[in-house]
């Protein structure tokens, strides 16, 4: 589950990399944005179910939507091996 | 006059509170347990600073959740007062209570220190007994207090008037290089469209005895004793 | 596992020590046995080189509530409350993890508190690094600064206790092996200190808090051992803080301990579960048996090994009273932590650790806690000495423009505003804080009460390096002149003790010289030693840092009113000079900074006459005479005057010196200006109090010097008459307020 | 850009996540790991080029290696755009 500011949301972690690796002389990277990820270990019946308790817990919890957007990719066969 | 002090895990201005509407003020008060669900016949709800959760995910987001939120919204809903301080602020804007979010400061180490702010509107009630422009000197105490809404949002607020603090310079004057963490408008405080209930990244509590530096603070649990009264 | 001398060697266990354990065990040990007896005998946790030195530090006062011996010391403040502080280093961890290992060195010192049944309520810190100029270690260091600021912050200002004050210095010889010391203080009732006991047959033994992990395991033999280039192989070894579940776990501990259903309590520090339960077993002359099955695990696979000797943070380890379970388990569900039942007090002395069935280890708690070997390890006089405190001052040239070298000293990192660190400390939180970091010693009131505790933390490793003895005596008379300075009596210190390896008698020489010191010292002003901290092996590919004793003084001001500011409150007082007005160069940060020059005989203090002046200022407040007082420390005179006009509200000041006899080398400005030496305070009081405080001064034989005025937009020297050095009021703060972050700012990105 | 903490390594953050979850009734959520992410913009002649610049990056400055992992991927086809 991604979690990142929306484009238009000034990012001061994002800015204070891009500074520090132009800095250090990484010029060739233009643009540097900050955001979470998260694993969540989650027992579904199916990939489908996984993805809608995860969605949901993306946008009641883990993502503010007033500033940020999120993204929940669902891994199926993690769960297979338990 | 009886104040409800809220107490989530992690609080930790919560006893500072309590200490100002109690020993400076001489007025009652009552922690509430977040897990409670009964305000105690409070007449004023305060959610106190700290570091609901650790701040861990974002700050105010786990407390938002817990089960007293939803007593502080009926309370709200109804018309009671309801102020966010820092932390506080943080779980309103989180609980849908008010408008916006909080992002890092805009260089992004936490600050505490002194600032000024100025009053911006007296018909809140904790703003009742101040004077427009007044000028407060106040302590922050932040990392997550760079406010942020979009510009159209923004515009609404200004409309309204429920921008109730900003940060200004000793002379009442704002300008980017007084405003700490990078706020939107220098916004410090807002309130919501029905006026009663206000958040705001300043610590009133920390400003409330002068042998502390400051007791400018005390004019916004003055006034919500005062709005009662009156 | 079998155990060969490799094993035994790996452990840290040379071979006598090895043999004494048989002897206790009478028998083999098995490996979890080996390992217990590792982390109890490591230097850290058995102060086997240091502990008979320490035992000539003065211990005793009629305020001492709780000496040595315990989580941390306490003091008698009145009204039926005593102080409970302490100090603790945490170097190691903080150079492999700055964020981390300073911000668990909080952690650390914030359970010693509570433990005791104190309330934390504030934090100081005490920090060492390299020189932010160097090429080589430059940017490392600036690495390490930000992390140990950051942690200390993160992990402070999150669990809500201020910090509220500090000292921060840089020297090359901190460049491999930052110190990072920390001191807290709480305030009990007196009848509810809480001690770290088992006793009572039968008791249930619980443990609460964070689960189990592999994390540092090894730590507290790691601290004990000196760096190499191989450290990198510890650094799995480095633990997380989680100052979210220290809160609950304080909030828990403090309100089970407000119920009598408490034996006693103790945090899992260093070594972790092994220490915890051997020493509160030996505490109380009784047994501890514990189930490690049972202990909550985060995860999978630990053997008893590793449960024993893991340090993950956030744990307490709690004797309760047998029928009173219920209501334990309770007030920590409460705060959503589950208080786990481990194991038992038991009659036979003996601790016994048992995974389900199977006993692991059965080793005697007493013989463990205290029965490792005590070493009186060599001692020798460096050799060249001698030469390190010959200052020819015939080689070098004086300023050419005292002002210009005024402002240079002011920018120092050493000597400017640290304000760059203490805006990242939350100092109001607990709305205690009635002077905050800035200048001199921070005052925080006793709520409840009228009174207040000034704190300050000090140490002057560069002094100790030429004269650790003097070195001593200088940092407990500055520590406890900074606290007097705020108006405050000092009632009690704790230390920490950071030096090289103990292996060396140079080592061993520098350390028991500045045990003596410190000792000499508290004996005179009185101010009895209620614990600390003893870091060794503080050294990097063979060299060593600065020996660095670090004092907390703590003092007591009756009424909370009358607490002095360090800084000119406001314009049209007069200024007076108490003490000597010269100092001296040797060993000052003048000669540092303008000539990279670490040499001479650091002017000695004179503990009678340093004990007169601190009398007069604590009478002197509590009367209202003055209204502000300043030491001056590194930078002398000149210094101590910028600050306080600078951080005051009292403009510019006019000041004029006499002259001094001294040797005619051309320094004899320079040492007036920015030499350095003890027992000199600047003071700034109404001219009507002005012949009361001569007179006091004069009843104690204190020199007393009205040298000038505050007010007006410069600060400026003169010296019989004519201006030596004159600078803009607000061109000196620049330089003082900016200094700091513009050298830290210079210093580039690590590559 | 993706860094987390490393599997012994214990994550406060993601353990607080967790039990907030299952008290609001998401009891199918085993286990939750936080880690922060990176979107860097590179500007390279070829994918290689960027994995290389970044891998650096991320094990100089943007991992603290000694309790971080990171793994670094590369999208080639966003800088087809500019
Ligand atoms: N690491 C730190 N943390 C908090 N405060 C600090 C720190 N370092 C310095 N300060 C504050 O800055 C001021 C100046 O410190 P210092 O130069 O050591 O002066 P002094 O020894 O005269 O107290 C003090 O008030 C001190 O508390
Ligand atoms: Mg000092």
């Amino acid at each position: 589950m991604f979690v990142t500011l929306k484009p238009s949301v000034f990012d001061p972690q994002g800015q204070t990399i891009l500074d520090a690796l132009s800095s250090l002389g990484y010029e060739s990277v233009r643009d540097v944005r900050q955001g979470k990820f998260f694993e969540l270990d989650v027992v579904a019946d199916s990939a489908q179910e996984a993805m809608t308790i995860s969605t949901e817990i993306a946008d009641k919890l883990l993502a503010n939507t007033v500033i940020e957007g999120y993204r929940v990719e669902v891994d199926p066969k993690r769960g297979e091996g338990d | 006059m009886k104040f409800a002090i809220i107490e989530f895990p992690g609080s930790n201005c919560d006893h500072d509170a309590y200490h100002a509407v109690r020993h400076v003020l001489g007025q009652q008060a009552d922690f509430i347990w977040h897990k409670d669900t009964d305000l105690r016949g409070a007449d004023t709800v305060v959610l106190p600073g700290g570091f609901s959760y650790g701040d861990y995910l974002r700050t105010g987001a786990i407390a938002s959740f817990s089960p007293v939120m939803d007593k502080v919204r009926e309370f709200a809903a109804a018309g009671g007062p309801v102020i966010g301080i820092c932390n506080g602020f943080q779980i309103l804007l989180e609980a849908g209570l008010l408008d916006g979010a909080l992002l890092r400061n805009r260089r992004l180490k936490f600050l505490c220190q002194d600032v000024h702010v100025r009053v911006e509107a007296t018909d809140t009630p904790f703003t009742a007994s101040a004077e427009l422009g007044q000028v407060l000197k106040l302590p922050i105490a932040h990392r997550e207090g760079n406010y942020h809404v979009v510009p159209e949002r923004l515009a609404d607020l200004e409309a309204n008037r429920q921008v109730i603090f900003r940060y200004c310079d000793s002379a009442g004057l704002t300008s980017d290089s007084v405003n700490p963490n990078g706020s939107v408008g220098s916004i410090a405080g807002i309130c919501n469209l029905r006026r009663n209930v206000v958040g705001l990244m300043p610590h009133p509590e920390r400003a409330c005895e002068s042998l502390l530096g400051s007791d400018d603070g005390r004019v916004v649990f003055e006034s919500a004793v005062a709005a009662l009264v009156a | 596992m079998s155990i060969n001398q490799a094993v035994i060697e790996t452990h840290g266990l040379t071979s006598a020590e090895y043999r004494r354990l048989l002897d206790i065990l009478g028998r083999e040990p098995t490996i979890t046995e080996l390992g217990i007896f590792s982390v109890m005998w490591s230097e850290h946790c058995s102060y086997k080189s240091s502990r008979l030195h320490l035992r000539r530090l003065p211990t005793e006062g009629p305020r001492v509530v709780q000496g040595p011996g315990e989580n941390a010391g306490a003091v008698d403040i009145g009204d039926g409350l005593i102080a409970v502080f302490k100090i603790e280093s945490h170097n190691h961890p903080s150079f492999i993890e700055p964020y981390q290992g300073a911000a668990t060195g909080i952690g650390g010192i914030i359970r010693d508190i509570f433990t005791m049944g104190a309330r934390p309520i504030a934090l100081l810190n005490s920090l060492r690094f390299g020189e932010l100029g160097d090429s080589r270690t430059g940017a490392t260091t600036r690495r390490v600064v930000d992390g140990v600021v950051d942690g200390i912050a993160g992990y402070g200002n999150s669990i809500g206790i201020p910090t509220v004050g500090g000292e921060v210095a840089f020297e090359s010889s901190y460049s491999g092996n930052p110190l990072v010391n920390v001191f807290c203080l709480g305030v009990a009732h007196a009848e509810r200190l809480a001690k770290g006991l088992a006793s009572g047959e039968g008791n249930p033994v619980y443990y609460v808090g964070a689960k189990t992990g592999r994390d540092g395991i090894h730590g507290a033999t790691m601290a004990s051992a000196e760096f190499d280039e191989h450290s990198g192989d510890n650094r799995p070894a480095v633990q997380v803080g989680d100052p979210f579940m220290e809160k609950l776990l304080l909030e828990a501990c403090l309100e089970v301990m407000q119920t009598d259903a408490l034996v006693g309590i103790q945090d899992m520090g260093a070594a972790g579960l092994t220490c915890s339960t051997c020493e509160m077993g030996a505490r109380g002359n009784s047994g501890i048996e514990i189930d490690v099955s049972l202990v909550p695990q985060r995860e999978a696979g630990m053997t008893p090994y590793e449960i024993m000797l893991s340090e993950s943070q956030e744990r307490m380890l709690l004797v309760a009273k047998k029928g009173r379970e219920a209501e334990v388990e309770q007030i920590f569900a409460k705060w959503d932590l589950h208080a786990v039942r481990i194991g038992r007090v038991t009659g036979d002395g003996v601790l016994r650790v048992r995974e389900g069935g199977k006993v692991m280890a059965e080793i005697p708690n007493r013989e463990l806690a205290d029965g490792a070997p005590l070493y009186s390890r060599p001692i020798k006089r460096p050799e060249g000495l001698d030469d390190l405190r010959r200052l020819d001052l015939a080689k070098l040239s004086p300023p050419v423009n005292l002002t210009e070298a005024w402002l240079t000293l002011l920018a120092a990192p050493v000597i400017a505003s640290k304000r760059w660190v203490y805006r990242q400390y939350d100092h109001m939180v607990r709305t205690n804080t009635v002077i905050r970091p800035g200048c001199g010693a921070s005052v925080v009131r006793v709520k409840g009460t009228d009174s207040a505790l000034a704190l300050s933390v000090d140490g002057n490793g560069r002094y100790c390096y030429l004269d650790p003895r003097e070195g001593g005596r200088l940092a407990v008379a500055e520590a406890a002149r900074n606290v007097a300075c705020a108006g405050a009596l000092p009632i009690g210190a704790t230390n920490c003790l950071n030096f090289g390896n103990p292996e060396r008698p140079e080592t061993m020489w520098q350390f028991s010289e500045a045990v003596d010191g410190i000792a000499e010292a508290c004996r005179t002003l009185e101010i009895p030693i209620t614990g600390g901290n003893v870091s060794l092996y503080n050294e990097t590919d063979g060299q060593s840092i600065y020996p660095t004793p670090v004092l907390g003084v703590v003092g007591l001001i009756k009424d909370a009113t009358r607490a002095l500011a360090g800084v000119f409150p406001e314009e049209g007082l007069e200024i007076v000079l108490l003490g000597d007005p010269s100092g001296a160069l040797d060993g000052s940060e003048y000669l540092k900074t303008a000539h990279g020059s670490v040499q001479g005989c650091p002017a000695p203090v004179d503990l009678d006459r340093e004990r007169a002046l601190q009398s007069l200022l604590v009478e002197a407040a509590s009367n209202r005479l003055l209204r502000s007082a300043h030491d001056c420390a590194e930078g002398g005179f000149a210094v101590a005057l910028a600050e306080c006009c600078i951080e005051g509200e009292g403009g510019g000041a006019s000041v004029e010196l006499p002259s001094t006899v001294g040797p005619h080398d051309g320094f004899g400005l320079v040492r007036l200006l920015f030499g350095e030496a003890p027992t000199r305070v600047l003071v700034s009081v109404p001219a009507t109090e002005r012949p009361r405080l001569l007179e006091m001064a004069d009843a104690v034989s204190l020199p007393a010097l009205v040298v000038g005025k505050t007010g007006g937009e410069r600060i400026r020297i003169a010296v019989d008459g004519d201006v030596v050095a004159d600078v803009r009021l607000e061109e000196a703060g620049n330089s003082w307020v900016t200094g700091f972050t513009r050298h830290f700012e210079s210093v580039p990105w690590e590559q």
